[in-house]
């Protein structure tokens, strides 16, 4: 009998499927089920945030960038503010900073609890996506209570923060934090020993650190490949040199490791905005910036550990109320990059999982 | 035992229905094809409506697994949510894709559908509420929800598209595979019983729940536990649910239906699920033995039991990836089946058992 | 290294490829030339002492008299950041491309190709993304283009 | 053994699951129960209206409509004889608006705020542009602190603070006039201000109660 024919075929997976998170269309060429070689294409949710921040001052572009990263919009806040101030020269107020601080983790334990139950759901597990909602809501409710808004938060300001805290926000915060610090052993507990879980993530979509670092794939992604990397601790932005925490680093760089790695963030998120509450000062919460905010001429790339990897803006200013250009970069769009180059060689389903590992979320890349 | 409650089971519905049309002066044949008539259409009856209250119920718990609360807008906790989808998805629009193979496109989900209530001609619902006790029952049962993935396979390529065509291939591949050590773990029961008719694997358990076959057995509880997998694989439930993986094949072999068939599939699936909880309770769960309740009682409230530890299983864990599954049936399913048929047939043979 | 050490090292090491600028901030700023940069970025990517083999950025900047393309790179190892740019002219604007160095360049220079008409010299995969594949209304990200549809703020 | 490991594993994973099946769901049924927003939740753009007059506090310096990012806000308001703003048009599109509070900030006068209401689906999107009448309507009841006096000592002395031409000194002027009635009608706040607290209270009540639970 003589050898079977078989053929490579095109499939589209996307831009409308359930496991892209969003507007992604990955053009696979599959032999059978196993994925030959992937092709992203993405473009789809293309919103010029660039060029539209290029016609407005400065202010009025911390709500665009809102949009940028809607997942985690206190850190899009949070560097853009940054790199205003440092091209302007301003000096944030200490209770500005620790509030700083205190919403950037919160944020990042929110998005991480996102990841948990969207990794699930792609995995087949629905049940942990609302577990993960669930905690996630008791963070955004906190984040109401402040700001006003649940998702495009326009908190951070240049030179400090837009709203004082309330009152009740450091008990309920603290209470928050109790419940989630008891909620991650239920996490734990249905999948991290799961013996369904690990065969699917244990030793799957291996990203090795060379390929890592040359294409620039950051934060808990990285982390997991063995690189101790934390843009938090090695170029300390704000004031997270004074708190006391771990980077949490992985050596496998598997599906596996970076699901660990972020339930292990949770945990240091945790303590670091315990510590915050704990250290917070009375004081100022805003410095002195005029509303028709001119920064000098000059440029800046100003980066931070967003929960997905590098966030960085490079702001050109030409010394009038509006920046001469302003680039975004999102750590979810050099690890979309890197994915053709060791997502290929796994069934469909391994595909599936590392996507959701890799934790893309599509407004970042796209822009 | 349920005789001091005997006027509450429900074959005696059935023999004064059949007292009436005798006394009607109708002839023996013609009363036998009328019976058989309004049997069927009861059971037909029943099981839709078995199948719209577990789909319901599945929302109903994952709901409450999840912390939310399902259907409510709909009566009371949206108790006629499913008929209302049901009534929405007949008047949906049919969409049919251009280039789809007509003939299997068109009876794919009719041979899901009819498939799924087949089995029950000679499910025992409760003492003597039986459509027909074949002699050969359980082989009948199994031959015929076998027909399902016929009808998938079907579906998968009269559809012309990539993802239902993967999802069809993957369920022929899993069923067949599944189907080995299902057959297995029930050969462990019917070696006891010496008797492949549904009554009789019943009748043998009959007594207290010590009878049961899953505590009488010698491996009993592996043998329930071999079949619940198989069986679920068998339903295409997560963790096993690989032919409609959301997320990977987006709805797999039902990608380019809706409106009614679509719903055919969906309620087979239901029915499927309920026919594979009702085998386990049958074999493993003394069918419809028990106490002071009527027989249908004790049936339907083991198989719901059954069917919620299903529901719990599917909204408990990750899907198995298609290979995994594959090798997790071959590699430790089938051999630990084939060892415990193999010791059980010795203890058997030896008399070592009560 | 210090940001002042880093400075010095630069101007010692790489003093005729790198001239410090006064423009940057908080991050050490340089310019180099054009027809340089593959060689800059590997000297710099390879040196033990610096070792810059992360890419942050890669930006273009329409100063609508000229173009600047501006590198943000990281040392992953020994933690330190850099900037570099260089500026082009308006017409037949046109650079290396450093994906041989950091692989990670791919998609930030078909980006700058794409928004800006900056052609990118061998780059293996040219194509539209981010806008439709049809596209032909010119290059978006440049100052004088002009959308007929944007919705216009008030002039203050 | 591997296999009973799994097997306590998987039986670990049902029974969270379980333990979940019987406890209350913590969503609500929403059109029929409503979440009781907190006090400077960003909803919808309104208005502010004169305790005592009834009349806008707006005095149509415009910096509202500068403030706006995505152009949201159309507001005219010529001079009059005396050299007074008069508002003639305000206008809200809701459809534009991204509800990130910049005007509600930008306003020194306590005349614009983002209220905490939150429904405002129409048919046509049309009718998501809100004229004065409506927006005065829909700012009616809202409570909200009466900053205007403490701001007119700081506007005064503005050119201290930065040297650029700031928008604010131009306001300034139209304002004496209108702050007046304001300031006077500020005491009468005072014994609303302290009920606002107690609003949100309630929320969080409910909160914890079912954040307890889980």
């Amino acid at each position: 009998m003589g050898k079977l024919k078989t053929e490579e075929f095109v499939v589209n997976m996307g831009p409308v499927h359930p496991a892209t998170h969003g507007v992604c269309r990955l053009m696979l060429t599959m032999d059978g089920e196993k994925v030959v070689k992937i092709e992203p294409v993405i473009g789809y949710l293309h919103r010029a945030i660039e060029k539209v921040c290029e016609n407005r001052t400065y202010p009025q572009c911390i709500p665009m960038m809102d949009r940028f990263e809607y997942v985690t919009s206190m850190s899009t806040n949070q560097v853009f503010s940054q790199a205003c101030e440092r091209l302007a020269e301003i000096e944030v107020p200490e209770r500005a900073e620790y509030l700083r601080v205190i919403m950037l983790e919160l944020n990042r334990i929110a998005s991480h609890l996102i990841f948990y139950g969207t990794t699930a759901m792609d995995m087949g597990a629905l049940t942990p996506f609302l577990y993960g909602l669930r905690e996630r809501e008791l963070i955004i409710d906190l984040f109401e209570m402040t700001c006003g808004q649940r998702l495009t938060y326009n908190y951070i300001r240049i030179g400090g923060v837009s709203k004082d805290i309330p009152k009740e926000f450091i008990p309920k915060c603290r209470e928050a934090l109790d419940i989630i610090e008891g909620k991650l052993v239920d996490y734990e507990g249905l999948l991290n020993e799961n013996p369904i879980w690990l065969i699917r993530t244990k030793g799957i979509g291996h990203l090795p650190a060379e390929l890592a670092t040359s294409f620039g794939v950051s934060g808990p992604v990285l982390r997991a490949s063995g690189v101790d990397y934390d843009i938090r601790r090695d170029d300390p932005y704000s004031i997270y040199d004074r708190f006391d925490w771990k980077v949490a680093v992985c050596q496998n760089g598997d599906c596996y490791d970076r699901y660990l790695l972020r339930l292990e963030e949770i945990r240091q998120s945790i303590s670091i905005v315990r510590q915050a509450l704990d250290g917070l000062p009375e004081g100022n919460i805003k410095a002195k910036v005029s509303p028709k905010f001119k920064p000098p001429v000059g440029e800046v790339y100003s980066r931070i550990e967003n929960s997905r990897g590098e966030m960085g803006v490079y702001i050109q200013s030409d010394g009038t109320t509006k920046p001469l250009r302003v680039k975004c970069r999102g750590g979810s769009y050099n690890q979309l990059q890197a994915l053709p180059y060791f997502g290929t060689g796994g069934l469909v389903a391994d595909l599936v999982a590392i996507f959701a590992t890799l934790d893309v979320i599509l407004p970042e890349v796209d822009r | 035992m349920s005789d001091n409650l005997g006027n509450l089971e429900l074959i005696h519905v059935f023999y004064w229905l059949k007292e009436l049309l005798l006394s009607t002066g109708l002839g023996e044949p013609y009363v036998t094809i009328v019976s058989y008539v309004v049997l069927g259409a009861v059971t037909f009856g029943v099981l839709a409506l078995l199948a719209l209250f577990l789909v319901w119920w599945e929302r109903k718990i994952a709901a409450h697994i999840q912390q939310r609360f399902g259907p409510m807008r709909t009566g009371w906790h949206g108790w006629y949510q499913t008929i209302m989808d049901a009534v929405k998805l007949l008047q949906k629009e049919d969409v049919r894709v251009d280039k789809r193979d007509k003939f299997v496109f068109f009876w794919a989900p009719v041979v899901c559908f009819v498939a799924a209530f087949l089995a029950y001609v000679v499910m025992p619902f409760g003492n003597q509420l039986i459509v027909a006790d074949l002699s050969i029952g359980i082989l009948y049962v199994l031959a015929v929800t076998t027909f399902t993935v016929i009808s998938l396979l079907m579906a998968g390529w009269g559809s012309n598209n990539k993802y239902a065509l993967l999802g069809g291939m993957r369920s022929a591949a899993q069923v067949v595979s599944y189907e080995v050590p299902m057959v297995a773990a029930i050969l462990t029961v019917i070696v006891y019983v010496g008797s492949l008719s549904m009554v009789d694997i019943v009748e043998a358990q009959s007594g207290l729940f010590i009878n049961w076959f899953i505590f009488k057995l010698p491996f009993g509880p592996i043998a329930f536990i071999v079949y619940i997998i198989a069986a679920t694989a068998e339903a295409n439930r997560v963790p096993f649910d690989i032919p409609e993986a959301e997320q990977e094949l987006v709805a797999g072999f039902n990608i380019e239906y809706s409106g009614m068939k679509f719903a055919m599939f969906f309620l087979a699936e239901f029915v499927n699920m309920f026919t594979v909880s009702a085998i386990a309770v049958t074999l493993f769960f003394g069918g419809w033995n028990g106490v002071f309740l009527p027989s249908w009682v004790w049936f339907l409230g083991k198989t719901f039991l059954v069917v919620l530890l299903l529901m719990m299983f599917r909204w408990t864990y990750p899907r198995l990836r298609v290979d995994q599954l594959m090798e997790f049936a071959w590699k430790f399913l089938v051999p630990l089946a084939f060892a415990n048929l193999i010791l059980g047939s010795i203890m058997k043979y030896l008399g070592w058992y009560w | 290294m210090t940001k002042e050490e880093l400075r010095s090292y630069i101007d010692s090491t790489f003093g005729s490829q790198l001239k410090a600028l006064d423009t940057g901030r908080h991050d050490p700023m340089y310019e180099i030339e054009p027809q340089n940069l593959v060689k800059t970025c590997q000297a710099l990517c390879d040196d033990e002492k610096v070792k810059f083999n992360f890419l942050c950025n890669i930006s273009a900047v329409d100063t609508t008299e000229k173009f600047e393309v501006v590198y943000s790179i990281a040392s992953l190892p020994n933690k330190l950041r850099l900037d570099f740019k260089f500026s082009l002219p308006y017409e037949n604007a046109e650079i290396d491309s450093v994906q041989e160095v950091w692989s990670g360049a791919n998609w930030h220079e078909r980006e700058i190709w794409e928004l800006y008409g900056i052609n990118i010299r061998n780059h293996d995969n040219l194509t539209r993304f981010l806008l439709p594949d049809d596209w032909d209304q010119g290059f978006p990200m440049r100052k004088d283009w002009d959308a007929p549809d944007f919705i216009r703020l008030p002039e203050k | 053994m591997g296999v009973f490991k799994n097997l306590k594993e998987l039986i670990k994973g049902m029974g969270i699951t379980g333990k979940h099946l019987g406890r209350h769901a913590i969503t609500i049924q929403y059109p029929e129960e409503k979440w009781t927003m907190p006090e400077g939740s960003r909803g919808v753009v309104v208005l502010l209206s004169d305790k005592k007059t009834g009349e806008l506090n707006c005095t149509g310096c415009g910096l509202c409509e500068k403030a706006c990012p995505t152009g949201a806000i159309d507001l005219d308001a010529p001079r009059g004889e005396d050299k007074k703003r008069v508002l003639k048009k305000f206008v809200v599109d809701n459809a534009l608006c991204c509800f990130c509070g910049l005007c509600e900030e930008s306003c020194n006068f306590c005349a614009i705020k983002m209220d905490t209401r939150y429904e405002m689906s129409v048919l046509d999107k049309k009718e998501l542009i809100w004229d004065m009448g409506k927006l005065q309507e829909m700012g009616k009841d809202v409570d909200y602190v009466d900053t205007r006096k403490k701001k007119k000592p700081k506007v005064a002395k503005k050119p201290v603070v930065k040297p650029t031409e700031d928008a604010k000194p131009e306001a300034a002027a139209v304002n004496p006039g209108d702050a007046k009635p304001a300031a006077e009608a500020a005491p009468d706040k005072e014994p609303e201000a302290p009920k606002s607290p107690d609003k949100p209270a309630e929320g969080d009540d409910k909160k914890t109660e079912s954040g307890g639970e889980n």
